[in-house]
């Protein structure tokens, strides 16, 4: 895949000249930043690569970038990128998003995905909050965050994706920050690398309705020094995680999904079973 | 006198027998050249209950139910009263029994019908392993005046794996039943079929998969429901063997994006379902209208609204699939006319929706689908790829939603390089960026109507019929019927004309002006509550006379008299 | 000469302030006693980019966004160029900015409008903590001639809580602007207004709010979507106040689920969204429609289709909530006239729904629901629970869907001794117990359907005007520019009629038929691609002329003028 | 609740006349059988209790039940569930259904419902199987089952529920048998007694797509001796159980959802806000 007579790739041919509609200071330009830097190392040129989201904030990153992509709908962008991956086994696909997108409208095709264990790489911008939509909470919103659509707190358990996604059969599991887009992009590269379903979460926050976010920065902290291979210990390590451990906390035994098979038979041998 | 068709149901309890023998008459028939359509009823169990087999033969290509059955044979009688309206019987009907398995249901015998006992269980007894149904196909096969060779060669190809005893069994069953006494001298003997031509026995669900394997697609996913998961099922092993693939999505909201997201990747692509599944579809149908992606989409209609009845048929999904999805989004719905339509109009939804770049709803309905059918052979023909993709491409250069004539524009797929495009439901410019200028938004949609609107989709948008100063329009199931019931009102000297549609969105107005040219009243027939053909019709403006409907909910089909009663009455108002 | 209306745009980049001067501009000329409308513009970003306030005041009701604005006042002119299209400009008009801010953009100085610098930076400079805004709304007020003590009011009470040292600078910062020189000499001054009236200041999106509570509606369920989450956000904190339930669902496949679950228990309940949430909730929708449950739907509508433009208006989801959902399945949907009207309407949407057993779909939009608009107060009256409650039951009598000539069923709920019933989304039987036999699918059909049709819904269906032989029908948002052009047509000797159709399903077609008595001529006017009002109305056949549409889409409003050259074109023809 | 007037209550008076078209031997027999038991035992009167449900063989038990019900659509019994116990918390609102339907197409609400911590509780008759569509592979179905769809088997890894609904915030968590409608009818009266949202999954048999679930009667065993409450040692129990094990899992700590407040205002307050 990686042509040898390939010119060296540089973060910034990945960019686009689309300008972001990111507000100043967003955790969502560090993303771009580190995928782009990502892709540079893997070295496919961007016209193999795919970006594809859903509708947020976050899931506007495609644009951004010089790959392929799509700007889908409303949580859809997993089940849009398994059947991409799987008609082109040979495109590298990467599925991005926010927390709303992902684990609320989304919720479901994530578990699925993670049980499906195609091969790519699923990037969650996790800021805690509907973006997009001017502050409301999302399935990982602190219990008591006051807002206008829920003035006394949502009193809701947040959700814990990384768990979930052990639990239902992710293949990479890591946490990433913005904050520091060398180290994400490091993730990013191992994501793609390793076989199956690779998901990230990343800490990005959202400095218009967070902007308690900004001290993130100070909380976060490096994760397990060796990422487990039992399902079983890393939901217990997860579930009694603080939520700022950042590095790879999984990584599982599942093989790659197999490529596409090679035609075998004919339509004419096929159809031979009508003929009376 | 022999008859050019002929009607059975053959009934009982579940396992009795009656799909088996069903299947095996049917196929005896096609084997030695006749024409037949079969489909199966049962009770509202998941399994067991009461069923029927319905069959319907005949020397030339039948594609409607009949009016009446000219026979009932039961196996025996629980529940079976449950199907009187949908087997309906008249005085010259013949209802076969076994005294020993009780009465036939008063509803049933009210037709009038000449009950004829014959004793099923007891002969089979006679018979080491033989059992009652294989009798009854005995009888039948012999009532019909089927090759009894033809039959017992079907018979052992279908039971073959059972092992000798099963199959001796069987034939001694066979021959025990046609040696009864035949309650009507021969009045069901069909003729002799026409010289053979090569001939298919397929469902519409199984032609619909071929069309699509035909046209192209290489991608499918879905989630089951009924009555369409047999498509998705037909083509799970195929699917491979062609260098495809096949999933099974964990909801239809899923499926459809999956084949939108396999569509993006070059891949022709498809999903199929049922009302249900295409209601939760609509989110995405508008994206890839948006989007201008190419997808081909299967409804196979059954009853509605809401879950309403899963395992029969009804025309109403026909709103929903034109107008389905918020904003203004015109897309492609075609309806096959017959069974074996299927195939063809599948595998042209499939050029079409690559060629235009929009997504292609195929209506089919419980009857077509599930209704197995002897159709002539298909010659094989697969599509070209029909996607206009880009060719080699400068940098910085591709614009996706380029602005043309057509409103087609060049595609590319991941791997061309400098052709990178990001697909976006929001409105955007030529470049595929999000915009919220009216002029890339009107530029947009303008495009997008035209490229449907401006296309020549030549003479297959319907199939035009007869003359005349009044016209019948159909769509679907609706079409067999029909045809059958005008061809008996031209023989007794009435005039019509029949546009059977099979393009209805984009309606071709001009095509259809000029199939109506000359035509005083235009009724339109379907299965559903609100004619809603009907109103689409009158919503388009297209049809220069005032638009009438005859329209009528399911689960019941649509048989010939009904129409020919309607129509006689209508034509001479 | 003093006016009776005048539009002024307010722009700037974000931070500049425009919002906050607009909506003090907006409740002084209120509380002065004028009417007027506000909304707002703003860029791509999330946050910041360019902004503008559009306003239009009057000393009568304003329902439209106006022709041109008078003005334009620019605190600095980055990428305002951007809204060239939503400002419109004309000779007449006046361009207000400060030269150190830049030069005003081409596309707006090509208008013709007069430039008039005026130094707002340097004249906020010489007040400590004065900000250029308001200075401007200093300048503007005066433009206007509204009363200089009122305007200071409702500076200190929307900026008290920030303390004295800010008041007292934005005082001085307004005095400031005041004293600057006129640039007209009064020609924007506004009439003096009418005595006022009781007046409420209030957004669509709030109006529907406040109907749907005074309708009755004790649970709301929602997701967030732009630009409907207000009306949700809006009834947060309400509802527990007024002893009911707000629900933040995971998704709108969830939220009608909650919404129909709650009226299952006999409570009131709503959904609200826009049109990619509606898609999504079509499913649901053909259960509650299937099963009778009573429920409310708001759609706000925006550009579409799919994301299409999540902040701006179009009236192209009418298709959808009038068929969306498979299978034969009849609701009701209205629309609001006005944003006045969006109160009642909703309020009376609850009514219907709960009186007929039905999901009733409020069609408001983009335009409608976030413009603030100052209105009559309307009186204060909570409708009467409208449920058709069983009475006490005998055990095992009850028949949730028995048939009537109303077609409507008494209701219980769980808690009722002997009421017990199942919904069922399955075809049934009176008892609501699953069946497929055709004689209860055409019952509970024709059931579902009578209800609706031979409900007396009065007068309100819609607004009636004029007389004359040609007329005009409209809905939603366009009604008010409507009504403002064949004002002035009539002005200009044209004699025209107006139809503001309300309740869009079930269309009264007789009562529509009498208000369209004597007409030799229709135009259905409407802000989407397809005319799908026109194409609705044709469906159904009760518009005895040939239906003619004026259909454009979204995202520009309809302003007057368009309407005035169309229709006198049209008229003339 | 209970009126001290009430005749005692007998499991007959929760059955409806309408026959079930469950095949002879199904599974979802034993569950009617337990439901109607322990209803008894709560002694609340049918006309208090809701049961509803989505589509499915499973889903159809609604209607063999004499209580209010609602066969919705399928994957929604849980967001109709959760808005009538919201709207009437009166009621005791008991949601049913398959393994299709909740964890397929109505996955999203489940995680979301354990998040919610509604008073309800939510039975799942697991077959492993799509029974009324007849015989697909469900979420949990083993990877290697073959059936028409999959003629190679899924090779999915099949979901957790158990776990999946401890990591989303379940509060109570039990595994039944119908071949033990005693057993089952306790584990449905602990649900209903217990505060917030109770997940009771229940082995199932499909005889007629999985008839070699008949030996599921030998491979049930009891669970653990004692619930737990610790989320975190519940979910790595749980993911390394071996599917089998009955009884109460889990048992959690949060309360209740708050009662309907009274009414504090009146419209006429509430409106005032927008008078000029
Ligand atoms: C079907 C549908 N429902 C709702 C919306 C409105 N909407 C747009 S983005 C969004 C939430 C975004 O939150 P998140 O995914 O966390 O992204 P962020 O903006 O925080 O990056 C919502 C609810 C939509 N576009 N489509
Ligand atoms: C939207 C929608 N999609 C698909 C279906 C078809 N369908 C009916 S039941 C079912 C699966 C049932 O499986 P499960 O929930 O495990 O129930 P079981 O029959 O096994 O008890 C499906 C896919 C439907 N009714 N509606
Ligand atoms: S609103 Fe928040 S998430 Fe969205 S762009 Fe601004 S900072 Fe980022
Ligand atoms: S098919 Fe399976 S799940 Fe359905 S009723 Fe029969 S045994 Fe039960
Ligand atoms: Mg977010
Ligand atoms: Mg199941």
């Amino acid at each position: 895949m990686n042509a040898p007579t390939l010119p060296k790739l540089d973060p910034k041919d990945f960019k686009s000249d689309v300008k972001p509609i990111w507000c100043p200071g967003c955790g969502d330009f560090g993303v771009l930043a580190a995928l782009t830097r990502a892709s540079a190392q893997v070295g496919r040129p961007p016209e193999e690569i795919a970006v594809v989201s859903g509708i947020g904030c976050s899931s506007r990153l495609p644009a951004y970038t010089s790959a392929y992509g799509f700007h889908g709908v409303h949580g859809r962008a997993l089940p849009f990128a398994i059947g991409l991956k799987s008609a082109r086994p040979d495109i590298e696909v990467i599925a991005v998003g926010g927390d709303g997108d992902g684990y609320s409208i989304g919720g479901n095709h994530f578990l699925h995905a993670c049980r499906r264990n195609v091969d790519l790489v699923y990037i969650v911008m996790d800021n805690h909050v509907y973006g997009m939509t001017k502050g409301q909470p999302s399935p990982t919103t602190e219990p008591d965050w006051i807002c206008n659509i829920a003035p006394a707190g949502t009193g809701l358990h947040p959700l814990n994706p990384m768990t979930l996604a052990v639990a239902a059969g992710a293949n990479f599991i890591a946490r990433g920050f913005t904050g520091d887009p060398n180290g994400l992009a490091r993730l990013i590269v191992e994501a793609i690398a390793w076989p199956g379903f690779a998901f990230i979460e990343v800490l990005s926050p959202c400095v218009t309705f967070r902007p308690e976010q900004k001290d993130w920065k100070h909380a976060v902290h490096a994760g397990p020094a060796e990422p487990l291979s039992d399902r079983a210990r890393a939901a217990a390590v997860l579930l009694s995680d603080d939520g700022f451990g950042t590095g790879i906390f999984f990584k599982g035994e599942r093989s790659r999904a197999h490529p596409l098979p090679a035609a075998s038979r004919t339509m004419d041998d096929i159809e031979r079973r009508f003929a009376l | 006198m022999s008859r050019s068709t002929v009607a059975i149901a053959l009934a009982g309890s579940g396992g009795a027998g009656v799909m088996t023998i069903g299947s095996m008459l049917l196929e005896a028939a096609a084997r030695s050249g006749y024409y037949g359509l079969f489909s199966r009823l049962s009770g509202p169990q998941v399994r067991g209950g009461e069923a029927a087999a319905l069959l319907r033969i005949g020397t030339v290509a039948v594609e409607s139910q009949p009016d009446y059955y000219d026979a009932l044979v039961a196996i025996d009688w629980g529940h079976v009263e449950r199907f009187a309206t949908e087997i309906p019987l008249q005085a010259t009907s013949l209802i076969v029994g076994d005294p020993r398995m009780g009465e036939p249901p008063e509803a049933m015998l009210a037709s009038g019908a000449t009950l004829w006992k014959l004793p099923f269980s007891e002969q089979a007894a006679t018979v080491r392993g033989g059992r009652p149904n294989m009798v009854a196909l005995g009888v039948v096969s012999a009532l019909l005046g089927l090759d009894p060779d033809e039959l017992e060669r079907v018979v052992v190809a279908k039971i073959g794996a059972k092992g000798e005893a099963i199959i001796e069994a069987s034939r001694a069953a066979l021959r025990a039943g046609r040696s009864l006494p035949l309650p009507d001298g021969g009045a069901l003997a069909l003729a002799s079929p026409a010289d053979p031509k090569p001939r298919w026995l397929i469902s519409g669900n199984e032609a619909a998969a071929v069309g699509a394997l035909r046209g192209g697609i290489r991608f499918v996913a879905g989630y089951p429901i009924t009555p369409a998961t047999e498509v998705v099922e037909w083509l799970a092993p195929v699917l491979p063997e062609l260098g495809g693939t096949l999933l099974q999505a964990e909801d239809e909201l899923a499926a459809v994006g999956m084949a939108v997201g396999a569509s993006y990747g070059g891949v022709p692509a498809m999903t199929v379902t049922s009302g249900p599944g295409l209601s939760l579809m609509v989110e995405t149908l508008g994206l890839a209208i948006a989007a201008e992606m190419p997808l081909v989409l299967i409804d196979v209609m059954r009853g509605g609204p809401s879950t309403g009845i899963p395992t029969k048929s009804e025309q109403s999904d026909l709103n929903l699939a034109i107008y389905g999805t918020h904003g203004d989004a015109p897309r492609l719905v075609l309806a096959p006319v017959s069974i074996a339509d299927t195939l063809a109009t599948t595998q042209w939804s499939v050029e079409l929706a690559e060629a235009l770049q929009v997504p292609a709803i195929v209506l089919s309905d419980q009857g077509m689908g599930q209704t197995r059918s002897v159709i002539d052979a298909p010659a094989l023909h697969d599509s070209p790829d029909s996607r206009l993709r880009a060719g080699p491409l400068e940098p910085d250069s591709y614009r996706r939603y380029a602005i043309t004539d057509s409103g087609i524009s060049p595609m590319t797929a991941p791997g061309d390089a400098h052709g990178q495009w990001i697909g976006d439901g929001l409105t955007h410019n030529e470049r595929g960026t999000p915009s919220s200028a009216a002029k890339d938004h009107h530029a947009q949609l303008a495009k997008r109507l035209r490229k449907l609107e401006s296309h020549d989709f030549g003479a297959r948008w319907a199939e035009v019929e007869g003359d005349g100063e009044v016209a019948v329009i159909t769509w679907g199931s609706t079409v067999g019927p029909t045809r059958e019931a005008i061809a008996r009102l031209v023989a007794s000297g009435h005039r019509l004309r029949h546009v059977a549609i099979r393009l209805l969105a984009p309606l071709q107005r001009e095509a259809l002006a000029a199939a109506l040219r000359g035509v005083r009243r235009v009724i339109v027939v379907e299965v559903n509550q609100a004619g809603q053909l009907a109103q689409y019709l009158r919503a388009t403006g297209a049809i220069p006379v005032p638009v009438e409907s005859h329209a009528r909910p399911g689960p019941l089909p649509l048989r010939p008299r009904e129409l020919v009663e309607t129509l006689s009455r209508w034509c001479s108002q």
